[in-house]
């Protein structure tokens, strides 16, 4: 048993460290880092560039450019991005697509998309979720018939993350009724220019546009955008939710959001002295803390097996129940930290361009909103609930 | 031992809730909440004509009731509404200190007239309400105020602003703390209004050279602004107890008819045995608001310790009876549309009025 | 609404203060606070002494020689006796079966009965639960077989909390297996004394022998000691079970308990100061003081409601679930303030007669005991799950 | 990275294992701590002889092992089957000292002929080991010892113990703190013999003007105290790990077969997704103290940091798993014959070893 990093790791994680304090914009760090709004063309930016070191794709094999890098690496990856203040990597056409194209696609689907994935002419978005869906995803109703050459979409699409910028939609489409729910379901590439797509924003109950309802009216699809086999998707969808293991605790955003808590609580005055003194907010601050410094532990110790070939299973359940309960306990934290001016919400001060005087102190406006927005991380992806069923089945054998 | 409320209070509760249920849907509310001015003139005027604000103060001062379980009544109707005229401000924080030097503003407030709002904290206070650095010095006959409140509540709307300040004192002494009049028009004085982000009107307010007037004694005010607070919180947390049961109501109405893997998720066990905690702690929240109010007009240790407790208790089962109904209704609570999202919102955020939490248990140990 | 007690509630305060002051024992008062062993005497003896007063049923009507309290009167009695060191009044008589036979039994069995549980010629047990049965009390098999005058009983009882005591037990029985599971059953009268009986010790896991296990191999039962109709018993044993509401919530025990604990945080010291003054220990113990007050009232709101007669039903449960975790917590918080020394443990220091030097703090012998031995609470009389259960049904309508 | 045991640990975990599950059953377990002495010499014997002990030791000591994950495999194994034998106290505690001390009893140990207990809390102390007022004054060449010494574990059959005392500074520095040997049987020397709640044998001891023997340099014994508590806090916690593992496998097993209401209640969903979280915290326990054992030997701060938090988590984990596992099982593990009930108690006064939750949560804050 070795706790520390090989050489090897550590000079990875030196180069990281270097690469990211030379090329990562500042601007684009500070926004991050203030809770600003990130444009459309600031994800673009970063990814540019990160795709120019070849470091887009940590999970690619390197034939398709990705990174092909070992569990411990796309962790230290995650874990430095995140204290830097890099913006996410937008998950959809990298992290969700790609795979199940690597694997299920045909071969001309694989040259014609991976690459402009990579170099960002395809900007993809979502369609599992449905309304009434929730976690019960095989309920889906969006239909694909076939007619000639084409499948004709008609249904609805929910949930759909930065779906106002995308160009492609993977789609969940049922196209059949016969048997079992899960066998009547179909995985379609979608342009979002064909004509019959509306896009409607939901706003969130902090205000914000980040998630869209895509409507699909008499949608025509050509046939040559289904991916693998007809009544098949099902078994796409699955490996698509399963394949994308590092990130599920979220280790990187704690890390980055409890330093953040840490710096908060060592301004905020609170009888005198700055709050992380304060013997019963410090006792809640180390308890995350402790929480989390073992969750890193359990994490790594998930990802080298899953490295060495074990499949990960129902731990990466595991790791989303812990992983966002500790996150949602430092954004509480956060929040409790700022005290009355919590309270105070300015939405165009997220802006970029925004420069009046702050209320209260600078890093107080988003902390309240970011606390109601993660409540999403214990519902999203599977609900804790559905998690902690998946953990009772598949370990408990109940 | 009685728990009932009286004839005169149930009838104020019946037509309150009633009017509510009637006049203030979530739609407007959200309208009123999003308009220029924040809440609704006509609703103001509306509240004062049903009695609500003469409700709040007692027959020495004009108005009919004034006691902790006309607080409790009347505010936890308008939590169930999520009402955001500035009553509190008015009526309740102001209102307490105003009706206790017999101030003629008083009448005013009931009427509807005018609205006052109390600026006393400052951004370094966080919740200490003796931690107040504004200072009041006399020139010739007049007083002149420099200062930062933070966090005011009704201010944009205040016909007039009572301003603590110090006349003496260092700036975490309770003694030397002292009220002024302002005209939130006269020289000097800027608001930087805002909304806090479950909707309510705010603001920070700056005074430079203010011209004030001497409300009450000099120097021996603190007693007073904490009384105030006392009564505020009672109200406050009668306001987060029916925004609790609207939320509670939303999430059970919701287990029955949202359906998954084809059964009401109702039928989940885990989803019912965490609504069955939540229905005790309304019933504790209840309870603890009970005692705050009942002990309202005891001496101070013993109003106060109920009040701390109180505001402790609601503070937990806030955040629980919230976070489980945005959990329970899942994605869609996450939405500006559904309503359950304002309620948590409310709910969540009424933990940072008056103290927190942590701040009142911490007060509560001290006052032990 | 009025918190405070009315004028004729305080003066039976005094009252009830008086005689606990001048009449309960010193000596069995001790044992109480010190958490030692009480022996079939000192119930004894402090039941008798109550019974002189007329205090020793305080919920049975005055014609029967009950003291027909309000609510509030009882609720004022139990936190009195609890403060003052009182041994618990043994419910199983006094609380249980009267009631029943009050309401269903023949006036035979009143004028026999009753009489002899308030003089105390009669100690009664319970033989409600069996093995594997659990909180699903309606799956009992113990057989009761009609013959001629006679029922033939055979099974086997448990839990028999100080069966060792009992000349008599109220015993459910199966004595019919058609139907619905809860129409075959009955209410029988047994005499600790008839041959084929025979009681076994369950020691729990504090090493202490508090429940039995009551076997039964034809033992004849005369039919006169049937209550109300054959196979009506589950009707008289939901009655029982509902029927006493105080002290549903435990209100005087945990006063007591956090009173006691209090006194241990005043004397043990950290860091040079009493444990009361260490901010977590101290925030831990206001917190719970916050929920007993508020429960208090909660507890008073239900009783002054069934007082004026609506019906108690879910609101018990509720008090049962809050009681037990506060209690629970109690526990928790005094053996947690003993640090090293809540380890020693010396089964004979529980005796009255022991008197070597403590091992310890004089108090600290019995209170890791005492935790464990009510992780009960919640399991004990409708575990905490069944009682959520009963709230989601009746109050949720789920 | 890499969290594989080494081949040479695989195979002590086996063996170590197997003669566990087969020589050491919850019935003989319940005798050896029931018994006069409160363990077996017998077991006693075979522990050393299959070199669990020399496992504990470096090779410098004479031993084949004594890294922090040796200390993990061996106390987690001897945690699933609750052996009372004084292993952690002779080993651990006396052996990390006498270790670092090059002392000739270590071989002693290893081969089982000795057992050697530290005397180092006193009834003051609570779980501060600094806080020490026994006082050592030299007498001629001689040092004379007067002491109280609380809880002191494996004291009754210990054949040395090691004990320590002030030749300098106050009841709090850790400056002036120094170890002595001392023969339980010379004169002064008293024990108060008794076994706690869960089954391990202890003892109070007292010592009036007995005679004693300077363990290493005076005053300066504060660091090796400390390293042996670290040493013996990463055992206990693998202990509780082995002592959970086993509560949460007899409550699954439970769930499987006992049935309610004609159901085995493991289909109870409430019961399912409480145990899925007891499964999550017994991998977080894991994550702890491979943290912790990882961390033995770097410098004090690092070492000491990853202790407190393992010790802090496991204190909460460990309450929760052994609460779980009794209300899951309902009313029989409330009983003695219940194997579980006897786990449930060894988890929960693990807290009570070598500074509970709260001491290492507030230890924790002051390191970092």
């Amino acid at each position: 048993m070795d706790l520390g990093y090989s050489e090897s790791e550590l000079a990875y994680r030196d180069e990281v460290r270097e690469f990211l304090a030379t090329r990562l914009p500042k601007r684009i760090a500070n926004l991050v880092k203030n809770g600003k709004r990130l444009a459309k063309r600031d994800y673009e930016e970063w990814q540019a560039i990160l795709n120019a070191r070849g470091w887009l794709a940590p999970n690619w094999p390197k034939e398709h450019g990705g990174a092909e890098w070992s569990a411990v690496q796309k962790h230290i990856f995650e874990e430095e991005c995140c204290i830097a203040g890099a913006p996410r990597i937008l998950p959809f056409g990298l992290g969700m697509l790609a795979p199940v194209l690597m694997k299920f696609g045909s071969e001309q689907q694989k040259a014609h998309y991976l690459p402009r994935i990579l170099d960002g002419t395809d900007w993809w978005c979502q369609g599992y979720s449905e309304p009434g869906a929730g976690s019960d995803l095989a309920s889906l109703k969006t239909k694909a018939e076939r007619q000639g050459d084409h499948y004709i979409v008609n249904g609805q699409k929910t949930w759909t993350t930065l779906g106002q910028y995308a160009d492609w939609i993977f789609c969940l489409v049922r196209t059949s009724s016969e048997g079992k729910r899960q066998e009547g379901i179909s995985f379609l590439l979608i342009d979002m220019k064909t004509p019959g797509i509306e896009i409607r924003p939901i706003i969130l109950l902090d205000g914000e546009h980040e998630v869209n309802e895509v409507f699909f009216t008499d949608v025509k699809v050509p046939v040559e955008n289904l991916v693998g086999e007809e009544n098949k998707g099902w078994t796409y969808a699955k490996y698509l939710l399963t394949h994308e293991r590092t990130g599920t605790a979220g280790i990187g955003f704690s890390n980055a959001a409890l330093a953040h808590l840490k710096s908060i609580a060592s301004t905020q005055m609170k009888s005198g002295r700055p709050l992380k003194q304060d013997p019963y907010f410090a006792a809640r601050m180390a308890q995350v803390e402790i929480d989390l410094e073992a969750l890193k532990t359990t994490n790594l110790r998930v990802l080298v097996q899953a490295d060495s070939g074990a499949a990960p299973g129902p731990e990466s359940s595991m790791l989303k129940i812990k992983g966002t309960v500790i996150r949602q306990e430092i954004n509480d934290l956060a929040r409790r930290a700022l005290g009355p001016y919590a309270l105070p919400f300015v939405s165009e001060a997220l802006d970029e361009g925004y420069n009046e005087s702050p209320i209260g102190p600078h890093y107080a406006n988003p902390i309240a909103a970011e606390y109601f927005n993660n409540r999403k991380l214990s519902i999203f992806a599977g609900s804790n609930e559905i998690q902690r069923g998946i953990i009772s089945k598949t370990k408990l054998g109940l | 031992m009685d728990f009932d409320l009286n004839e005169d209070r149930r009838m104020l509760q019946d037509t309150l809730g009633r009017f509510l249920r009637e006049q203030y849907t979530i739609e407007k509310r959200l309208e009123f909440a999003q308009s220029e001015q924040g809440y609704s003139s006509q609703m103001w005027q509306q509240f004062a004509d049903l009695g609500i604000i003469g409700a709040l103060f007692d027959e020495k001062a004009g108005g009919y009731g004034g006691h902790g379980d006309d607080l409790m009544v009347v505010f936890e109707q308008l939590g169930k509404a999520l009402v955001v005229e500035p009553i509190l401000s008015s009526a309740v924080l102001s209102g307490t200190i105003l009706s206790s030097l017999n101030s003629d503003l008083v009448e005013q407030i009931i009427s509807g007239q005018t609205q006052v709002s109390l600026a006393h904290l400052e951004p370094e206070s966080r919740y200490d309400l003796a931690h107040i650095s504004a200072s009041a010095v006399q020139d010739a006959d007049d007083w002149v105020i420099n200062a930062h409140k933070s966090m005011v509540l009704g201010a944009s709307s205040a016909n007039r602003l009572i301003v603590s300040a110090r006349t003496g004192g260092e700036a975490n002494d309770e003694n030397g703390i002292s009220l002024f009049l302002v005209d939130p028009m006269a020289s000097g004085v800027e608001l930087r209004s805002y909304s806090t982000i479950d909707g309510y009107g705010a603001a920070d307010v700056f005074l430079v050279n203010s011209p004030a007037q001497l409300l009450g004694d000099k120097d021996k005010a603190f007693a007073l602004i904490e009384l105030a607070h006392a009564r505020a919180i009672v109200a406050i947390c009668a306001q987060c107890l029916g925004a609790c049961e609207v939320a509670k109501d939303m999430t059970v109405e919701y287990m029955h008819t949202r359906k998954q893997f084809g059964v009401i998720i109702g039928k989940f066990q885990v989803l019912q045995h965490r609504m069955a905690d939540v229905l005790i702690e309304l019933e504790q929240m209840r309870s603890s608001i009970i005692n705050a109010a009942g002990y309202l007009e005891d001496g101070r240790i013993l109003r106060e310790k109920h009040v701390s407790a109180a505001k402790n208790l609601i503070g937990r089962a806030g955040r629980q009876i919230a976070e489980e109904a945005i959990q329970i209704h899942g994605g869609i609570a996450m939405t500006w549309e559904a309503s359950v999202s304002h309620y948590a919102k409310h709910i969540i955020m009424i933990d940072h009025l008056f103290g927190d939490t942590d701040h009142h248990l911490e007060r509560y140990i001290e006052l032990n």
